[in-house]
């Protein structure tokens, strides 16, 4: 009872996917009777991370989970708190052999490299040939990963195919607008999240153009994303089932505390396509557990 | 001098310190109505820190003064101006980038209301900005002209007629003339003159002895924050009154030597 | 401030002649000195370059034009506030995350609370109108410069939305106001459109086109852009013909003098950060419903177009100068750079770069232009 | 400027005796009149803090202390910078990005053209000073304010910084930089650790405590804290001691009349400006040493952090006042505060809000502790 | 005076311009060695404007001038100052938050070379500064102050007694008594004579005829932008030279009416 785990993500404030994951925390908490703390980098800037990492590592905690956003940066500060003796789970980004290299328990989740390129495989079945890839958050890695992952998928190169949308919803609906207009060849879409799906799915609602595209994919679930599910206009959404990212290691390392067993195996909770299929399931809890 | 000569401004052992600087170490003082009081003093003699404390800028560390025979204690400048006291301030208070006009009128706009809303009267505040200037002797091409163009003796010109146009009972000019060329001055001494005519009290700062001889009813020196008299006109001489201000003997031989030109 | 030897102008003395020292009249330079002319000048350089290079590339069809003219009138909503701020004397960091926590201020109490959409939008007005007025009353009391109470005010303000926003949804978007809403004027006042009507004319007359569902690509002018041009409008009046504005000028001019001539510079510069809250919240009702749903993330770095546009508007950093209609071209001329980057099909990675370069061409040539006119050296 | 009704101080004429007019003796005060003063206070302000609500979570234990000691002496190599700045009359708002854009100047050239490190390093230094020449040319040039140059610099440094990364790389992040380092000097003299013997020492001694491996939690003194300090004390000396340090105060304090007296003022503040960029290039070798990469994200907002810790330090954002040890000491509290809050445990909902409200504190208490004992109004 | 008095500036046919601003139509002036030469005229004349071309702050539109008999022109006011040509500005270019002696020392430094590095000699600048003050009649309690504390006439002083070590060859003082009490103008003006004595000429502008007549030799009269004349002493008298600078009849009555003391 009573242990302290301390979570860190490489997210910046402003990404509401981590939500979930607090949400999966949040329950953790209550269900097992422990403590966490989130802590992220308000700029999403990895190197600042690495210093959160390495401060929880000072602070002494039960155990701690991370995301490999990036291993060179944080190689230093997790093998650290390894050393230090303190039990680490890694999350979300990053793949298994980082995980084991860094002496990391297992790992949960799945690279955003592949999720990318599941949707870009996807949407080659479409019969997509151009894309527009919505990227609200352009400096950050993990963003620029999921666009290339989609375009490798599709078997072209990136190129001019990223839209820096910014965050701002007229801004982002604007540009995106403009592209599509000064490029009209353009036939599928893919967006990083809500941010940039939002004011997507406004823009093919208010011109009715959706049928012009043979793909809308989109990462992540929100209501205005479930119900462009529903209406057709989005093909599918990928889920990688972030509450289990933040439920499961906290629930794995309390285990692991209390009586030292762990699982053998890195678990994968991704990625899974949300379509009009099975949409009826998650529509009710999207941004909140699913 | 017309008959009414009720006191107007009457200043009790006014004293105001700045952190450890005592600036003013209790100064008494009456100017009268239809009369110039000057105030004489060395550099940082306190004349500065006197004025502003008359006109709202600074409260008195202690003492009190009343205006027109009533117990008062300025909280800002604005209440200064509303019971008439319309100061020239040595640094001027004018806003560079702003036009004559704006300047002229800056806190006391001329309104015309529609309803709650209070639009500011453009064509009767240019008149009167330049019919006031005019008064003084500065004919302005434009009164849109933004006073940061003007030369240092125009810009005093429109602080001393702003502040003349304002000043319902007393006018405080903080040497207004330092920077004037000799024309401009004769108009401010000439213009001193006619406000004490209409009634008014003015207290006139200046380092120029003559120029305090020349308007002057009562002479108050000022030394190291402290009152070293005051004097009506009728009791002192010009070479009186600058023996006092020079002070040490040495330097007064020095002004002698330059031909009592100082 | 500036003293006489280094600012344009003359003077004469004494003499009712035409004026021999001044080589010739200045009332065309009066016109070509105000603050605005460099924005102006500014505006006429960006159309142009991008009439040459996105021309034929629907920037300047109907939805084209929609679309730069409505980031740009959303952005001339911050802008006018930022600007008379500024022309006051101070600056307001906390615009940004003031348009966030808005929002939620508006999306939280008719999501969650039930009430109905004008008493939460009121509720946010009044909300963000205290804030306002405390980032000014602890400006005037401390006597800190507003660039760091503001800063704080950024961090303490975002924190509080995204913190406000989990506590009580446990989620950082709060969306589903649209439904709420429903059948309120309110969400209409923010983001509907007006002249449907002559827009629908204009299509059936082919002027501008028709999308493939029938309706014309154009429905009608959006409501942010009827804000836009409102607050300008009144903040323009003030600044230039009321007494309000007069007392802005001397409070950011040299406060210290304005106070010893009466003006209550106190006053006046709370009631400008009150009046960019204002705008703040303007600007975050406008978006919350036109897109059903409030962020934690919304607004973030706009202190700063604001503030590009202001001062690519001619106003001073300093304070004491600047105008409304300038902001409002410099805002103009940020959003169609932003946009107009797009239309001409220059590689997205290089977005950036571009708008940076266009930026600090336009300042220049805005520099250049108000020199040469004025013959400032 | 200031005018002698509103500063403290006092003056005497003619006299040699004990003057009169002044209260007490200003020996003491001419101390506690330092700028740095308040930041000092704030600095124990904070330290009380933390001690009461963090004091058992390991933020004092050795490797705590080197955890916020890093993160303080990292925002210190910019501020120092930032601080010498803004006394010589300027701001540099490109230093974020500078630092996103010298760490791709390294790492490039090291990973794809295969330089050696120290060729890459040198080349970043040129580079960046080059651009903090540019910066400080182009003020100077057009006299337009510094916020709106370097404003565009940064919109256009961050863009060359996604832009090149994903040119190169496909991603936006440039990793690799440590094999392609092993064996130079160059990584150890940015991210190197100094005095390791000692810790050993420490170690056996007891007084720090050791890893499962057998390392002592702290292995040495890190070089970014070296190069903070090393920074600190140059700009130090060069502004309190030298010729050149008069000159960015006159410089700052008013530009026209420093030009008047013979200053060379571009020089004094072209050679500010290359000194902020150099500082930023400091501040990313030692991150792209320590991490092994550099990205694209990498200095976000960094210029706002550097100013905060300048201006709480005591320097007057209007240019022509300031300390560098008071900047160090800006840099501690926000260091120490926000990794402070992480120890004490705060739900990171709520960690900006607390920042917001430590940083209003701080500057608060700074500015009421400066007036008590300088008896300002 | 000395009998080397060859001509230290001539200027010849000076014109300057400020965009449609004309503040200077063609100025000529010779100063000696050994001479102070007084520059006299209303507000806006140009005065100012043709010193600031002297010492480099402004280049001339046309024309030129020669120091000590080389034709120069300055860029920059650093080039003035190389020449041995040093100003006391109207606007008296202080730094009002740095330290009497760093605005003293300001531009040029005393400094002590450890290789290429140039460290302020602090204790020999704060030495001089604190002499220099004293000579002018001023004991600075302590020459770390700073300058913003000082009363604006003990500002002058400072910027008088810099311009004074610092000047070589001539010195230029614009407007320097027009803040001061009457004592520290009595040590300006014998400060004046002194540096004659030593051989430097000195350019001295003021609106106050009777401070020019005290210690000029010669003076020049501008009005709007042109010469009215050049006088020697012995020419001219004081009454003369104050009917000029009143300009209209009208102004020289009421100067009269005011008892001459203007
Ligand atoms: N705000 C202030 N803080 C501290 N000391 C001050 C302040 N204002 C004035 N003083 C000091 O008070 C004294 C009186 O100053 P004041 O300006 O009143 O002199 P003055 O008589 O007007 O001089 P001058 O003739 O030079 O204008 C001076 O020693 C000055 O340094
Ligand atoms: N930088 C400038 N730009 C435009 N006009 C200027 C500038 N500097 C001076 N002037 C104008 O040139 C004329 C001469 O100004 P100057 O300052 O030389 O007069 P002055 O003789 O020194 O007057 P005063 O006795 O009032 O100091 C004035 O009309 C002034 O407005
Ligand atoms: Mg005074
Ligand atoms: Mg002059």
């Amino acid at each position: 009872e009573g242990e302290r785990f301390v979570f860190v993500s490489h997210a910046p404030d402003s990404d509401s996917w981590w939500n979930t994951v607090k949400n999966g925390l949040k329950n953790a908490e209550k269900d097992l009777g422990v403590k966490v703390e989130y802590r992220n980098p308000s700029t999403g800037d990895i190197a600042e991370m690495a210093r959160i990492v390495e401060q929880a590592a000072a602070s002494n905690p039960t155990g701690i989970i991370t995301t490999v956003a990036d291993y060179g940066v944080l190689e230093a500060a997790v093998k650290g708190a390894v050393a230090k003796g303190i039990p680490v789970i890694t999350v979300n980004s990053g793949t298994a052999e980082e995980s084991k290299k860094l002496g990391a328990l297992m790992h949960i989740g799945q690279p955003e490299y592949d999720a990318g390129k599941g949707a870009g495989e996807r949407a080659k079945a479409a019969g997509v040939a151009r894309f527009l890839c919505v990227n609200e958050y352009i400096t950050n890695n993990a963003s620029v990963q999921r666009c290339q992952g989609y375009a490798d998928g599709l078997g072209v190169p990136l190129g001019d195919h990223m839209l820096d949308s910014g965050t701002d919803p007229i801004e982002a609906y604007n540009k995106v607008k403009a592209y599509l207009t000064a490029h009209p060849d353009t036939d599928g879409i893919l967006t990083l999240g809500p941010t940039s799906a939002d004011p997507t799915i406004k823009l093919l609602r208010d011109t009715g153009s959706s049928g012009n595209y043979k793909s809308f994919i989109t990462f992540d679930l929100d209501s205005g994303i479930s119900t462009a599910i529903k209406d057709g206009i989005i093909e599918s959404a990928i889920d990688q089932q972030p509450y289990l990212q933040g439920y499961l290691p906290v629930v794995l390392l309390t285990e692991y505390a209390r009586y030292g067993v762990i699982p053998a195996n890195n678990v994968n909770t991704g990625p899974g396509f949300i379509t009009k299929a099975n949409i009826g399931l998650v529509e009710r809890l999207a941004g909140e557990y699913r | 001098m017309p008959a009414d000569n009720r006191p107007l401004i009457e200043v009790h052992n006014l004293v105001k310190h700045f952190g450890p600087v005592v600036a003013l170490a209790g100064v008494s003082l009456t100017v009268r109505a239809g009369e110039v009081h000057c105030l004489l003093g060395d550099n940082g003699a306190g004349k500065s820190t006197l004025i502003k404390t008359l006109s709202g800028v600074y409260q008195p560390t202690t003492g009190d003064f009343a205006v027109d025979g009533e117990a008062v204690t300025f909280s800002s400048p604005r209440q200064a101006l509303d019971s008439g006291v319309a100061t020239v301030y040595q640094d001027l208070a004018m806003i560079p980038l702003l036009s004559i006009t704006r300047n002229f009128f800056m806190g006391r706009e001329p309104v015309r209301k529609f309803g709650p809303l209070a639009f500011m009267d453009q064509k009767f505040a240019d008149r009167v900005a330049r019919d006031e200037m005019k008064k003084i002797g500065i004919d302005i091409r434009d009164p849109q002209q933004a006073v940061g163009t003007l030369s240092g003796g125009e810009r005093q010109c429109v602080a001393i007629a702003r502040a003349v146009y304002f000043g319902a009972k007393v006018l405080i000019l903080d040497e207004p003339t330092s920077a004037l060329g000799v024309a401009q001055t004769s108009m401010v001494l000439k213009y001193v003159r006619q406000v004490r005519q209409r009634g008014l009290g003015v207290i006139f700062i200046t380092h120029n002895v003559r120029h305090a001889y020349a308007v002057g009813d009562s002479f108050t020196v000022l030394n190291r924050g402290r009152t070293m008299g005051t004097f009506r006109r009728s009791e002192i001489q010009l070479d009186e009154l600058q023996t006092m201000m020079a002070g040490d003997k040495e330097l007064q031989e020095l002004s002698d030597e330059l031909g009592g030109t100082v | 401030m500036a003293d006489s030897e280094n600012m344009p102008g003359a003077m004469k003395t004494f003499r009712k002649e035409r004026d021999e020292r001044l080589m010739r009249q200045s009332s065309l330079r009066r016109i070509i000195s105000r603050p605005e002319l460099g924005a102006f000048a500014g505006v006429l350089l960006v159309f142009v370059f991008f009439g040459i290079t996105a021309g034929n590339t629907g920037m300047f069809a109907a939805d084209g034009i929609l679309n730069w003219t409505t980031v740009s009138a959303q952005l001339t909503i911050i802008a006018v506030g930022a600007a008379l701020l500024m022309v006051g004397g101070e600056f307001d960091l906390s615009v940004g995350s003031m348009i966030g926590f808005a929002g939620m201020m508006i999306s939280i109490p008719m999501v969650y609370f039930g009430w109905s959409a004008a008493a939460s939008t009121l509720f946010a007005f009044v909300g963000a109108l205290t804030v306002g007025f405390l980032n000014g009353w602890i400006v005037m009391r401390t006597r800190l410069p507003s660039f760091i109470v503001t800063l704080a005010t950024l961090y303490i303000l975002r924190g509080f939305t995204i913190a406000l926003s989990i506590l009580f949804t446990n989620r950082t978007i709060v969306s589903g106001v649209k439904e709420v809403a429903e059948g309120s004027v309110v969400p209409w006042l923010f983001s509907g459109v007006i002249g449907t009507g002559l827009f629908g004319w204009f299509a059936d007359m082919g002027t501008i086109g028709r999308l493939a569902n029938g309706e014309p690509v154009v429905r009608g002018i959006p409501m942010v852009i009827v804000w836009a041009l409102g607050l300008a409008a009144v903040a323009h009046v003030v600044l230039t013909r009321m007494r309000f504005g007069n007392w802005i000028f001397a409070a950011g001019g040299d406060a210290n003098a304005a106070r010893n001539v009466g003006v209550p510079v106190a006053m006046v510069k709370i009631s400008l950060f009150m009046f960019t809250a204002f705008c703040a919240t303007v600007y975050a009702a406008a978006q919350v419903f036109e897109f059903g749903s409030a962020a934690s993330d919304r607004g973030l770095l706009k202190e700063f177009e604001a503030i590009i546009a202001a001062v690519i508007g001619g106003c001073l950093l300093t304070g004491g100068y600047g105008s409304i209609v300038g902001a409002c071209f410099g805002a103009l001329i940020f959003g169609v750079v932003q946009m107009g980057i797009l239309f001409t099909g220059v590689p997205n990675d290089w977005f950036r770069v571009f708008l940076g370069t266009m930026l600090l061409i336009a300042v220049l040539f805005n520099n250049v232009i108000r020199r040469r006119v004025t013959g400032e050296r």
